[in-house]
């Protein structure tokens, strides 16, 4: 019983970074019909943004330093505001990248009407560059943010529940909550505002849309901006609560969000939350002694859901016109 | 007028020809019956019964959206029936994937064209000989499938001689007119060896004079290969010079069949037509 | 079929034209500078930059300077032999440092080895390197030998420790090699090795593995694991609240270590290779020169590629007293070197090191350390006797 | 002579990458987008080097002498056929990108067996694998590569050429239209993705006396991905397309290796010009500058011209 509530917590705190994570993959899926598997070098992007900003400090094998935003003596320094502004800039940071992502390697592609599949190969040389630009950067080295980084919360509460010990990180309380607001708000703009309209109306049809007067080319652009930011607000969650870990930080991550999207059902967006906590919850509850077969565990379920119910969970079936 | 001998006494014909079965003129080919398809809530062809004769020319026609490329789609195994028989020759035949259909001697023509559009007229033609022949993997890479091979040509310049395309056999599909590639689907669908052919507007964008030929083209192809014709078509002038026998399909009910000037006349069909 | 395999194999037979050495003299080091193995690789390629300028500022083999030829491995297998093949033939090197991973050095190293050229492995430790071939040595000491000593002062330093939970990086030869010796070990030692938490070295979510070694309430943790993952995982577990001891494989021997784990770094105690501490006067100068340079100590894989280095430098300068260097065929210098190593003695930063017959390092001294931070960034560690 | 020696292993490599392009050619030719041939090149290295290296095997190794490689790639071979059905009949199904990440998946679960294995050797894997036919130089394994890629390039030409070829073209063009022509989409997809497996499982049992070792690191995501630009960079429509892309992307990292740090860098920017300025690929864009000659009617005068009435 406590091992259940355990697994759960495990699971959702991780889970919800899958889902935002996740999330700015199916945004670019739903909207143009590719992968963009540059996305998890832009999540491992937020987190060097982010702790540049924060701690501005790298050892010595790159060839720059960081910029500290709060330098020690500001108003600022070390607080869990100075924190929130420093991931917040990331974040944006990120989403900038991601629309320079688009405009240089994907943009000339759909003007062509290209080969989606080609995408996949363009966004990976796009991968290929940040991943081994920040390696020449920076170096290879991981670093961890200063554990004062939420202020003087406790790193975890832990309490005991029938003998057994029951931990709740902070940082998975914080990443939980963070998730879950960012992920309210975004649904909100989806399902009620103007843009969020807009958006679906491209989603659904681009010709359509076009013909209502919405600028196609615009909606892309914002779509790669929200796709970029969540992407590296997600990298510096992680980070925060783990480590900034080196250049290649972010492919697990992308492969694993390849999973997410495809369980949730690609392009869905509530799809991609449903199965960022399914694969995390899937995964916290693989027993500690075949916990080596953990990442077997989303491909697994992939594998399976595919050959079920193709379209994902929430994905809806194409009917094709004969 | 006999058909040249194109399918008959044919080396290819032994044992992959479509089974010949045994039928006279006037015995039925195709019967249906009871034929239903839902899409979710909505009923696409609804409890639909009738035969097909050997040898006739049958128009299928209704209103937009009356379910007829549907019951095409349910004749050709491209979907399954949410209930209902269909029966081929006497063979029950419900159910069955495509190709097993098209393998038995069903061919058919697409309303939205369905040629192989970056393959050459002449490929098209010959892909369509695939459930006739039977080369196999070992067969074609070792060379042993050469006599079959230059049948296979044959026939497939034959039926591009057929439709008038012979001259541009090497051309992509794709880049064919509109009419052109009509004709050229049914090239495709004749080389199947069919027994019976479903043309699903085979006369959509042609002009009148194109529409004149198609008409004649149909009646010569249906002597020739001893074919049975079962045709969609909007165009109720050319149903009703092409056709021996007609139904017709209203939000999928089968509302009338019979030779076309009864079913011109039949009270159901004209309010179906002028709405009401 | 024998024929057959007889013209096939003879081709162009390998009639290699007599080439005399090239000075300054080329030592070829490929190490992985590129890739995610890159962390350890650019480490090694400090460690012998340093090397050079440190030994040419001596006067290289009496007089004579060296050259390093650096060739990326990558992470994979193919750029590790690329790399070698690319030292052998085009650089025309006396010898190779490298690669970075055993499982390249099962593949790179054969292809030296036929060549007959003599390789010394900076980092390999998995069983079986020094056996692929004569032409193959190495100077890192395999983890059966390094790891023991770790426990035994562990319990040393804590008599009481009774209950053990063991973790370590699956994916990763060189964790899963040295977390066998651990266990080993603890039993041979009486302990009680009451759980085994297996984690990936992309691994960043050690909340399963802490939560499992809290409730078996245990006094000691071993973990076999590299920088990031070992780091982290030491900070998970100490942010988790367990108090008791624990102790780093040698893969988490480098100050690399420190911003992952930070202040949590603090106390662990570690088994290791190489230590700053070794009080030899050779090391101490190393130690200086190099934290002038870089500051901080030099990290374990910075050491083993200086020492490698070394090694080279020092059996040349045995070989040129007997013959100069520039009157050797490359061919016949390569053969001659790898005598010269296998035969040698020396006096590196590692201590006093000398090979067995396999080319298996034999070194006199392991040390084990603790880490004791200051602060969250800067640590050092404390040799233990 | 320096010359092989040096840039030896690079030709093979070559090669032997354009081998695994073609693999995933054969699939492509019916239109299935299949991203499993590391996980067959996997199976098939790990293969040759248990029964090259185990002590069960060497009864075999000693009976076989040099054959023992030979029936390893049958071997290699088999299996791969036997798990391309157990995985095709299910996955095949799916389409396009949903085939593609399905076969990811496949690749990532196998992986995540090896590391886990003993047989496999876990992370360390397998080494000390003994060299085919005596080989000495890396670039001697041309004798094996070379005729392996002709074989294999003569195979897909008579495939194309043949009926077989026909239904995959046409299952590639329109499935559904396909089926309706008579043609079995399910076996033919089967067929062309047992192929492309059975020659990446043979690629991966030559491979792994090259390579001298194996181990999980062999067939993974990347490798998956890399394949993939092989085939869409050199061209997916005609099988010189994999063969050249295979060969020049493998080589471009040691093209650039005078660049150290930057080569991957300059390498990503490769990829993303290349793919947006070559969308049917280097072989595709050359094809354009060449006309097909129309095709020939066969003169048999025994057959009555068929629309004429006499």
């Amino acid at each position: 019983m406590t091992e259940l509530l355990q697994n759960l917590i495990n699971g959702l705190a991780i889970g919800s970074v899958y889902a935002i994570f996740a999330l700015g993959y199916t945004l670019v899926f739903s909207i143009l019909g590719i992968i963009n598997f540059a996305h998890g070098a832009v999540f491992t992007l937020g987190a060097y943004f982010t702790y540049t900003l924060v701690v501005g400090q790298f050892e010595n094998n790159g060839l720059i330093k960081g910029i500290n935003l709060f330098p020690a003596g500001s108003p600022f320094h070390g607080s869990a505001w100075a924190f929130a502004a420093a991931a917040l800039i990331g974040a944006v940071l990120s989403g900038l990248v991601a629309v320079v992502i688009e405009r240089l390697a994907f943009r000339p592609m759909r003007a062509r009407g290209a080969d989606p599949l080609l995408a996949l190969v363009s966004s990976l040389g796009v991968a290929l560059v940040i991943v081994n630009l920040i390696q020449i950067l920076v170096g290879a080295e991981s670093y961890s943010f200063p554990t004062d980084i939420y202020g003087d919360l406790k790193p975890a509460l832990i309490f005991s529940l029938g003998g057994k010990l029951i931990v709740v990180r902070t940082v998975q309380v914080i990443i939980f909550a963070v998730s879950m607001v960012l992920l309210l708000i975004l649904g909100y703009v989806i399902g009620r505002t103007r843009i969020g309209k807009a958006l679906r109306a491209v989603a659904e049809n681009p010709g359509t849309a076009s013909l209502l007067g919405i600028s196609v080319t615009r909606f892309i652009i914002i779509t790669f901006f929200l796709s970029g930011f969540l992407g590296g607000l997600a990298g510096t969650l992680v980070s925060t609560a783990f480590s900034v870990a080196g250049p290649y930080f972010g492919v697990a991550y992308g492969l694993k969000g390849l999973a997410v999207i495809v369980l949730g059902g690609l392009g869905s967006i509530p799809g991609a939350v449903v199965g960022g906590l399914v694969i995390g919850l899937a995964e916290a509850f693989v027993p500690a002694e075949y916990s080596a077969y953990k990442d077997a565990v989303a491909f697994a379920l992939l594998f399976v859901i595919l050959l079920i119910r193709p379209q994902g969970l929430l994905g809806r079936v194409q009917i094709q016109k004969v | 007028m006999t058909g040249p001998d194109l399918f008959k006494g044919h080396v290819l014909s032994k044992g992959h020809a479509a089974p010949s079965v045994p039928m006279s003129a006037g015995q039925q080919v195709l019967q249906a019956s009871g034929l239903t398809r839902r899409f979710g809530g909505l009923i696409a062809v609804n409890n639909v019964s009738f035969e097909v004769r050997r040898g006739e020319i049958f128009g299928l026609i209704g209103p937009n959206g009356a379910g007829k490329t549907t019951l095409f789609n349910l004749m050709t195994g491209l979907t399954p029936p949410s209930s209902g028989t269909l029966t081929f020759g006497g063979q029950d035949i419900t159910g069955f994937a495509p190709h097993r259909v098209a393998g038995l001697g069903i061919g058919r023509t697409f309303q939205n064209i369905r040629l192989f559009k970056v393959l050459s007229a002449l490929e098209n033609v010959k892909i369509a000989q695939h459930a006739r022949t039977h080369a196999g993997l070992t067969q074609g890479l070792t060379g042993r499938d050469r006599a079959e091979e230059r049948l296979v040509d044959e026939r497939a310049w034959a039926l591009l001689d057929l439709v008038g395309l012979a001259g541009r056999a090497g051309e992509e599909a794709g880049n064919f007119s509109y009419g052109d590639q009509r004709r050229l689907e049914i090239a495709r669908a004749l080389a199947t060896q069919p027994q019976v052919l479903l043309l699903d507007e085979p006369a959509a964008g042609m002009n009148t004079s194109e529409k004149g030929e198609l008409t004649s083209f149909i009646r010569r192809v249906r002597g020739e290969y001893d074919l049975t014709v079962m045709v969609i078509e909007h165009h109720v002038p050319l149903v009703m010079n092409l056709c021996d026998r007609v139904a017709v399909l209203n939000f999928g009910e089968l509302i009338a069949v019979g030779d076309p000037a009864s079913v011109q006349k039949d009270p159901k069909v004209i309010e179906a037509y002028l709405g009401g | 079929m024998r024929t057959l395999t007889a013209i096939l194999a003879l081709g162009l037979a390998s009639v290699s034209l007599a080439e005399k050495v090239t000075t300054p003299l080329p030592i070829g080091i490929a190490v992985a500078q590129t890739s995610n193995t890159a962390l350890l690789g650019q480490e090694q390629v400090i460690g012998a930059r340093f090397a050079e300028k440190y030994i040419n500022a001596r006067g290289g083999v009496n007089g004579t300077p060296i050259r390093l030829v650096f060739q990326d491995t990558g992470g994979d297998e193919a750029g590790a032999i690329n790399a070698f093949q690319n030292l052998i033939t085009k650089d025309k090197v006396v010898g190779i440092v490298g690669p970075t991973l055993s499982q390249q050095a099962f593949s790179a190293d054969p292809i030296a080895d036929r060549a007959k050229v003599p390789v010394l492995g900076p980092s390999n430790t998995a069983k079986g390197i020094p056996q692929i071939g004569p032409f193959i040595a190495r100077v890192s000491a395999p983890v059966s030998v390094v790891a023991p000593n770790a426990v035994r002062t562990a319990l040393r330093l804590d008599p009481k420790i009774k209950k053990v939970a063991v973790l370590y990086a699956q994916n990763d030869a060189f964790s899963t090699s040295e977390t066998g010796t651990f266990q080993q070990t603890a039993k041979d030692q009486g302990l009680n090795v009451l759980t085994v938490q297996k984690f990936l070295t992309t691994d960043s979510d050690f909340t399963t593995q802490v939560t499992a070694v809290l409730n078996a309430d245990v006094d000691l943790v071993i973990v076999s694991g590299l920088a990031n993952d070992g780091g982290n995982l030491v900070k998970q577990l100490r942010q988790l609240g367990y108090k008791g001891s624990i102790i780093g494989g040698n893969g988490m021997n480098t100050s690399n270590m420190f911003p992952v784990c930070q202040q949590f770094c603090d106390g662990i105690i570690i088994a290791q290779a190489y230590s700053p501490a070794q009080p030899s006067a050779n090391n101490q100068l190393f130690v200086k020169e190099y934290s002038a340079q870089y500051k901080k100590a030099p990290p374990q894989f910075a050491a083993q590629a200086f020492t490698a280095v070394q090694v080279y430098v020092d059996a040349l300068k045995v070989i040129d007293r007997k013959k100069k260097l520039a009157e050797w065929e490359l061919a016949d210098l390569r053969v001659e070197l790898n005598t010269q190593i296998l035969a040698g003695k020396y006096n590196t930063p590692l201590g006093v090191i000398s090979f067995d017959k396999d080319g298996e390092v034999q070194q006199k001294d392991f040390y084990v350390a603790q880490i004791k931070m200051k602060d969250a960034k800067t640590g050092t560690f404390v040799f233990l006797k | 002579m320096d010359f092989l020696q040096t840039y030896g292993f690079l030709i093979v490599t070559m090669l032997q990458q354009g081998l695994l392009g073609l693999s995933l050619y054969f699939p492509l030719m019916a239109g299935q987008l299949s991203l499993a041939s590391p996980g067959f090149y996997a199976l098939g290295g790990y293969i040759a080097a248990i029964m090259l290296t185990a002590p069960q095997f060497a009864g075999w190794r000693d009976a076989l002498g040099s054959w023992i490689f030979p029936v390893t790639w049958l071997f290699s071979a088999l299996a791969s056929a036997v798990l391309g059905v157990i995985v095709g009949v299910p996955a095949l199904r799916l389409r396009g990108i949903y085939l593609a990440l399905a076969t990811i998946a496949f690749v990532q679960i196998l992986q995540v067996l090896s590391l886990n294995l003993s047989i496999t050797g876990g992370a360390v894997g397998l080494f000390a694998i003994p060299q085919a036919f005596g080989f000495v130089d890396r670039w001697q394994y041309i004798w094996i590569f070379l005729p392996t890629v002709i074989v294999v390039l003569l195979f897909a030409h008579r495939l194309q050429g043949s009926r077989v070829g026909r239904a995959f073209r046409a299952i590639r063009e329109d499935e559904l239209a396909a089926d309706a022509m008579g043609i079995p989409p399910t076996r033919y997809k089967v067929l062309a993705f047992v192929i492309g497996a059975v020659l990446a499982g043979v690629v991966g049992a030559m491979s792994a006396p090259f390579l001298n070792t194996w181990n999980a690191r062999q067939g993974t995501f990347d490798a998956s991905i890399a394949f993939l630009a092989y085939t869409l960079i050199g061209g997916s429509r005609s099988m010189w397309g994999p063969l050249l892309g295979g060969a020049l992307l493998a080589s471009l990292p040691e093209l650039l290796r005078s660049l150290a740090d930057w080569r991957l860098v300059i390498n990503g920017l490769v990829l993303v010009v290349a793919s947006l300025y070559l969308p049917q690929g280097i072989v595709g864009a050359l094809g354009r500058l060449r006309r097909k000659a129309p095709p020939q009617r066969p003169v048999t005068p025994s057959t009555p011209a068929l629309g004429d009435t006499p």
